[in-house]
């Protein structure tokens, strides 16, 4: 722990992308109290202080309909840290059971699951949830649920090949030789020796969730306005480019800040926890 | 100026043209959403109009700068009862080199009828087409059917012959109608021929020079329509000089910073208007004081202001009722509507639902952004009244999907809707008589007995005058039951570089009541 | 049979197999969602009558296994039916778009390899250094934004504010490039029109550099990592203590062997820009195979998502078979394997 | 009289880290006169690979490394040298083998290269050609039947024992005048090692070239060695001459290794009992072996 703190304290990246992360987190937890407009978080309009550049009191200027964007950025990271929750902690336990399974059962169990998971693995993960999304009706939870669905399989993935190479050490023969279950072989035997692998992946996919939803919504395919989303936000201002160019850059900017962050403790999680790429 | 006259003017144009400077060629750019769709039969938006009436002729086309329609591919026509006969001038050629004959005209009906897409809709109370001879079709309608003319500004023109030189896999004797072959490829009369067609991309036209009328040297020899441009690429193409037209869908903000920069803006109006639909077969609009009230509660004036581009020109104009300032049955002397938070309240407290109670869907089509901002400012409105609303954004097929029960339809939808052939029947028939429902122009389910009676009236009396009456007093009658919030007027606003002028777009006197009419290159003037 | 093509033969065969799986997975969710593809094909003016019989000519009344086999059969023919948002064959639509997709993502994928790679091997070289913090902040940056981010801001300071790149399309208006491949590089070299190639190329740079600009942080991570990695080896050791000159060791002896695991990654990273495309050709109104995918997802035109997202999956796995091989060429131990990897 | 080859001086390592700086070595201090073979002899984690990688100049560029003492290298001071002399001596002058051959070779280069890349340390110059004939008569050297064919192999198709003898081939093609064996031969079957280990021994000879020989095998070392130094974690606890060393160890430490039973598993490690009184003991010198003794 002291060691943990000592590498992590020593970086000043990883002490700037603890900084960030916990400015995101507070700021969007907080939101109500922080926004200096809170009711601009839904259908307001205000037709004399509309696309305004930044300027007191808005510091990052307005929207089409008179909405304070710095208010709006603080509730879409609400919605987006939301959704980074949501989708791992469906698809994390799906693809690690996955993973564990095929990669500690192995013969055609391993065979089909890891064929089904090459499967999703094949179809490239936007044009995968894109295609969900567009056949879905688009919202905030078919959203969630076609991002899990393009997630589960990296951890499969990534726990069936630490299974194959943990089922062969000693741990688990002498598990084996005792007479444990293979539930217990898996779940208490194996899964713990995983978990930093899992651990420091989910940090840094952490941020990736966040980058593909909004991926999804700047096509449309995501949370619904009047709902405020950072994706669908740059694709709405692009259209008024280069004349109000604080319509898409700040929000743009606002996806790079958090998933910066979650990139940088990730990068010292993977430091202290002593885990590969 | 009659016919002979006025080819005469064309043909000294043409040959002036001809002596004058060999001058560079000079190209036309604009844009349009994509696709563009180059069958005449399957055509429906505003660019595949665009391209049904620069590469394909039709019988009759609107006039100019006044309601009504005149004489094109047909000399004359006369109606008895329920058949129609057209006489053709004998003069026109494809740009196949086929002549235009009366088999044509009539393969086209069938071809459009056969397909069942596009515009059919409008020829559907049409019995049958048949040649009478070489220069004479007649059509036969299934009950006298005055809007039948009008409809015919949407029936181009395809050159038989050619056509079916290109049939495609199918079955029965026309196969696949040559519906394979024409995606790609024309079979036209019109001024302008497609040089290359990628309906995702562009469309490249050059004059065609044996057109039957000729066409003015100062029209562009070139035009070149791209689809799908982003509204910024556009901003800026135009002002780097590398664009000369924008589509209407630029949002005014766009527009706005354009007009800025000096580029003129051109303005079609009198053709559509942005229908606020309020779904009557379900609480709380199926009674009509509710309805009232938020007929009352609109802030008509915000939202014409909302969508102004500068001082003088908005994409919005004031509205006067169901039908669009100036068309057939308008009367010029009905005031605007007005918001009137007081006569709402009055409305909202005799309606039998408690405002408390009521939490009203808006509806936005996904792919109509500006519909976003009416739907927050009704919101907003509604708010002023007490009434609670949620707002929710729909996309285009799944609207189209929903509004086909009644328990699905929104109760709040917004519709643009056009008229198509610029013919009033065309407009309310398919929104408001109780056979319509069910479709995109026909959320609010109406079923009103004296509604059926005038519409039904209005499209079997062969006479202008009794037809402007009777819908004068449908107008009344749709803004008494309030069954939509005639918001407003809609203009469409064209961004242009002065390198072209398009009287019918810049001059009133000039216009044509049709959508996308105004976009006949011919008509229109290159400065190089 | 040589270990590469043994290698070769295996590889396709379970793409082959994975490729059906996609088939079986994108075409059943095309199929159970809500919507008629009909009624939607036809438009809103339709009338039932056209509907109907539009949905039996589309097998659409059928039992979903029945479906399932006409579209194979049809498959099978290279027919991947209509589009019902072109009116064309899919299969026209595709060979329009995908080249100017290919293309646009060959040099993302040349860039992020010429720009990630040799980032990597300097932070690897200079590691915990300066330099490497340095780059190592850039490359984070890189992936910490999506594509269509890295667009805009390209956009805005390349195009706008400093205008030195076109806004958008493949090629300037007055350039005229006879169709072969549809590659306008190719296109224009074939023809021998420089300044079309020129201008092409020109027209590239901004959409093919915001699409790599996530790739280059991923390939210079991973370079670095491996470089780190294989500098932990004995046989980097040995070669420091037969004194091989250290340039010589970053760019042959240590780079070498991190490339073997670095590859299949970057080729993951390169199938990936396929999808990313679509982000950024909407930005830069690029006519490729992703706005069209964009365009025919948002109208719910079912035989053109089926055909894209095949297409797409078909490339991806190709990239993948292609990198694999790359790996087989690099690395002998696979090369002259006697058993099958 | 000459400079030793190699003379280390009071040498001090320790490397910083997260919890204050941990020593590696306590001042050590040894050296090999020309054609002498020294081991230096320790457990696993006393510090004596460390003290080779040291002279190679190889432990120094990694972060946290703080050392001090002399080190000379045919009298030249080695902490004066610039890095890119001190990177000049390497694979030249001195050169290195190692524990495990097969993992020390380049996987993904043949032999050829590699020899090629080492024969231009000395020579830069040298074309393929030359490389080549100069490699297969060094493959010779050390027994290899057929040269070419493993100059095109790669390691991992070669046994062991074969890359060992080729490892040994490398380190004196260029006739270095120092060679530091680090546990040479111990990844290999114990009869294949004895063969390399006396191969390895004649050519040594023969090239004239002083060896330090790092082992913790007594068995090898006395076999192969001229003088012993036994270290104990980072300091030399006895020293003196092989055959003295043997058969009467001094230190409570070197009798310790000697009682030792070597592990089961075959890699002849000794097992000792941690820390029995006597291991701090300072160093014993046998009479006329002490540093001072032997160095003017």
């Amino acid at each position: 722990m002291k060691r943990a703190l000592f590498i992590l304290l020593r970086n000043p990246l990883s002490v700037l992308g603890l900084t960030l992360v916990g400015l995101v987190v507070l700021a969007a937890v907080f939101a109500d109290y922080v926004a200096p407009f809170p009711d601009h978080k839904g259908a307001v309009v205000d037709f004399l202080n509309f696309n305004k550049a930044p300027e007191w009191p808005y510091l990052f200027g307005t929207d089409l309909v008179g909405r304070d964007i710095f208010s709006r950025i603080l509730f879409a990271y609400r919605i987006s840290l939301t959704l980074g929750v949501v989708v791992l902690a469906l698809a994390v336990p799906v693809g690690v059971t996955v993973g564990l399974i095929a990669g500690y059962i192995g013969g055609r169990t391993e065979f089909v699951l890891m064929r089904i998971t090459d499967v999703f693995l094949s179809i490239p993960p936007l044009v995968l949830a894109m295609s969900m999304m567009g056949l879905l009706e688009p919202s905030l939870t078919n959203g969630m649920m076609a991002v899990t669905v393009m997630w589960w399989p990296w951890y499969a993935r990534l726990v069936y090949n630490l299974t194959r190479s943990e089922r062969e050490e000693g741990y688990v023969l002498a598990a084996e030789v005792i007479g444990a279950s293979r539930l217990h072989v898996m779940f208490r035997e194996i899964l713990p020796n995983c978990v930093p692998s899992i651990l420091t992946k989910m940090t840094i996919d952490f941020g990736f969730v966040i980058l593909i939803a909004s991926s999804l919504s700047f096509l449309g395919l995501g949370v619904q306005p009047p709902t405020p989303d950072l994706g669908s936000m740059v694709a709405e201002g692009a259209k008024y480019l280069p004349d109000s160019w604080w319509l898409t850059v700040f929000p743009g900017l606002a996806i790079l800040v958090v998933v910066f962050g979650f990139n940088l403790i990730g990068d010292a999680l993977r430091e202290i926890l002593g885990v590969d790429q | 100026m009659n016919m002979p006259s006025r080819l005469l003017a064309a043909s000294l144009l043409a040959s002036a043209a001809l002596v004058g400077v060999a001058s560079a060629e000079t190209t036309l750019r604009l844009d349009e959403t994509p696709i563009g769709e180059l069958d005449p039969a399957k055509a429906t938006d505003y660019a595949d109009s665009i391209l049904m009436f620069n590469v394909y002729d039709t019988l009759v086309i609107p006039k100019q700068g006044e309601a009504g329609y005149q004489p094109f591919l047909a000399e004359s026509w006369t109606q008895d009862g329920n058949s129609f006969t057209f006489k053709l001038r004998p003069d026109v050629k494809f740009q196949s080199g086929n002549a235009l004959t009366a088999d044509d005209v009539v393969f086209s009906f069938d071809r459009m009828m056969a397909i069942k897409s596009g515009f059919s809709f409008l020829f559907d109370n049409v019995e049958k087409a048949e040649a009478v001879d070489a220069s004479t079709v007649k059509f036969t309608t299934k009950f006298p059917y005055a809007p039948f003319v009008a409809a015919l500004v949407r029936l181009p023109i395809v050159d038989k012959k050619l056509v079916m030189e290109h049939l495609g896999d199918g079955e029965g004797e026309m196969k696949d109608w040559g519906q394979g072959w024409l995606n790609l490829h024309t079979a036209g009369s019109g001024a302008y021929s497609v040089v290359s067609h990628d309906p995702q991309a562009e469309t490249v036209m050059a004059k065609n020079p044996g057109y039957f009328l000729g066409v003015p040297a100062v029209a562009p020899d070139k035009v070149r329509l791209r689809y799908g441009l982003e509204a910024a690429t556009v901003r800026t193409l135009i002002s780097r000089g590398e664009h000369d037209i924008s589509s209407q869908w630029l949002p005014p903000e766009v527009l706005k910073s354009l007009s800025k920069d000096g580029f003129k803006l051109l303005t079609e109006s009198g053709t559509a208007q942005l229908y606020i639909k309020l779904n009557t077969a379900k609480p709380p609009f199926d009674d009509q004081e509710c309805r009232l009230a938020i007929v009352n509660a609109f802030d008509y004036s915000t939202g014409i202001k909302m969508v102004a581009v500068t001082d003088t020109v908005s994409q919005g104009a004031p509205s006067t009722g169901a039908i669009p300032v100036g068309g057939m049955g308008a009367d010029p002397d009905a005031p605007a509507f007005k918001q009137d938070l007081e006569a709402a309240k009055a409305h909202l407290a005799k309606c039998k639902y408690k405002p408390e109670d009521m939490n009203v869907e808006l509806s936005w089509i996904g792919e109509v952004p500006l519909e976003e901002r009416f739907a927050l400012l009704l919101q907003a409105n509604l708010n002023q009244i007490g009434v609670k609303s949620e707002i929710k954004k729909v996309p285009w097929t799944l609207f189209t999907e929903q509004v086909t029960k009644p328990e699905n339809t929104p109760n709040v939808s917004q519709v643009f809707v056009d008229t198509m052939d610029g013919d009033t029947d065309t407009l309310l028939y398919s929104m408001y008589h109780s056979s319509a429902g069910g479709t995109w122009m026909s959320p609010e389910y109406l079923k009103d007995a004296e509604v059926d009676s005038l519409l039904d009236k209005g499209r079997a009396s062969a006479s202008e005058a009794e037809r402007s009456e009777i819908y004068k007093a449908l107008d009344k009658r749709l803004i008494a039951l309030a069954p939509t919030i005639y918001a407003q007027n809609q203009r469409a606003v064209f961004a242009a570089s002065d390198k072209v002028s398009v009287p019918a777009l810049e001059d009133p006197a000039k216009a044509f009541r049709v959508a996308a009419f105004g976009f006949t290159f011919r008509l229109m003037e290159m400065h190089p | 049979m040589s270990p590469v093509v043994r290698l070769l033969i295996k590889r396709i065969a379970t793409s082959f197999i994975v490729l059906v799986g996609v088939s079986m997975l994108i075409f059943t969710i095309a199929r159970v969602i809500p919507g008629d593809p009909a009624r939607i094909a036809l438009g809103p003016n339709a009338s039932t009558e056209a509907v109907e019989a539009l949905r039996d000519k589309l097998h659409l009344n059928d039992a979903f296994v029945v479906q399932y086999g006409y579209f194979i059969a049809d498959l099978a023919r290279g027919d991947l039916g209509q589009s019902l948002y072109s009116n064309r064959p899919v299969t026209a639509d595709i060979a329009a778009y995908l080249p100017a997709t290919l293309e646009l993502v060959f040099f993302a994928g040349t860039t992020m390899i010429l720009i990630g790679v040799p980032l990597g091997m300097l932070a690897a070289r200079y590691r915990d250094r300066p330099l490497d913090h340095a780059i190592r902040l850039f490359t984070m940056l890189g992936v910490s934004a999506p594509d269509f981010v890295w667009a805009v801001i390209l956009m805005l300071v390349f195009a706008y504010f400093l205008p030195v790149f076109p806004i958008a399309g493949r090629i300037s208006d007055s350039f005229a490039v006879p169709h072969v491949t549809g590659f306008l590089t190719i296109d224009s070299l074939i023809s021998g029109d420089l300044a079309a190639f020129g201008n092409a190329l020109w027209h590239l740079a901004l959409p093919a550099f915001a699409l790599s600009f996530a790739g280059i942080g991923q390939s210079a991570r991973l370079t670095r990592a491996n470089m780190v990695e294989t500098y932990r080896k004995p046989f980097i050791e040995m070669a420091l203590a037969f004194g091989f000159p250290q340039g010589r060791i970053a760019r042959r002896f240590a780079f070498k062997p991190s490339m073997i695991p670095s590859l299949t990654v970057i080729g993951l990273d390169l199938a990936s820009m396929l999808g990313n495309a679509f982000l950024v050709e909407q930005i830069f109104a690029w006519p490729g195979l992703s706005r069209y995918g964009v365009a025919v997802i948002l109208r719910k035109d079912l035989n053109a998502i089926v055909g894209t997202v095949l297409i797409i999956s078909a490339m991806f796995l190709i990239v993948n078979i292609v990198v694999d091989l790359l790996v087989a060429l690099i690395n002998p131990r696979i090369r002259l394997s006697q058993r099958s990897s | 009289m000459t400079a030793p080859t190699l003379a280390i001086d009071d040498l001090r390592l320790g490397f910083r880290g997260w919890a204050g700086t941990a020593e590696v070595l306590h001042g050590i201090s040894l050296h090999i006169a020309k054609g002498e073979r020294v081991a230096l002899v320790g457990e696993s984690g006393s510090g004596k690979s460390v003290t080779a990688r040291l002279v190679l100049g190889l432990v120094q560029e990694l972060r946290g490394a703080r050392y001090s003492g002399r080190m000379a290298f045919e009298g030249r001071d080695l902490g004066t040298l610039s890095r890119r002399e001190r990177e000049a001596l390497r694979g030249d002058r001195i050169s290195m083998i190692f524990q495990d051959p097969t993992s020390s070779l380049n996987p993904v280069y043949t032999i050829g290269t590699l020899f090629h890349e080492v024969l231009r340390r000395g020579n830069p110059g040298i074309g393929a050609a030359e490389a080549r004939e100069r490699a297969v008569a060094a493959l010779d050297d050390v027994a290899i039947a057929d040269p070419g064919r493993v100059l095109d192999s790669y390691a991992f198709q070669l046994s062991g024992g074969m890359n060992q003898r080729v490892l040994i081939a490398m380190a004196l093609a260029n006739s270095p005048s120092l060679l530091l064996a680090d546990e040479p031969g111990t990844a290999l079957d114990v009869t294949v090692q004895a063969q390399t280990l006396a191969l390895m021994q004649q050519l040594v000879a023969r090239h004239g070239a002083s060896m330090l020989f790092i082992s913790h095998n007594l068995g090898v070392v006395r076999e192969f060695a001229d003088r012993v130094y036994v270290i104990y974690k980072g300091r030399i606890v006895e020293q003196g001459p092989t055959e003295g060393l043997f058969e009467a160890p001094l230190h409570p430490y070197t009798r310790a290794l000697m009682a030792a039973v070597p592990r089961i598993t075959g890699e002849g490690i000794p097992e000792i009992d941690e820390e029995q009184t006597g291991f701090y003991d300072p160093l014993v010198a046998h009479p006329g072996y002490s540093e001072a003794e032997l160095r003017p």
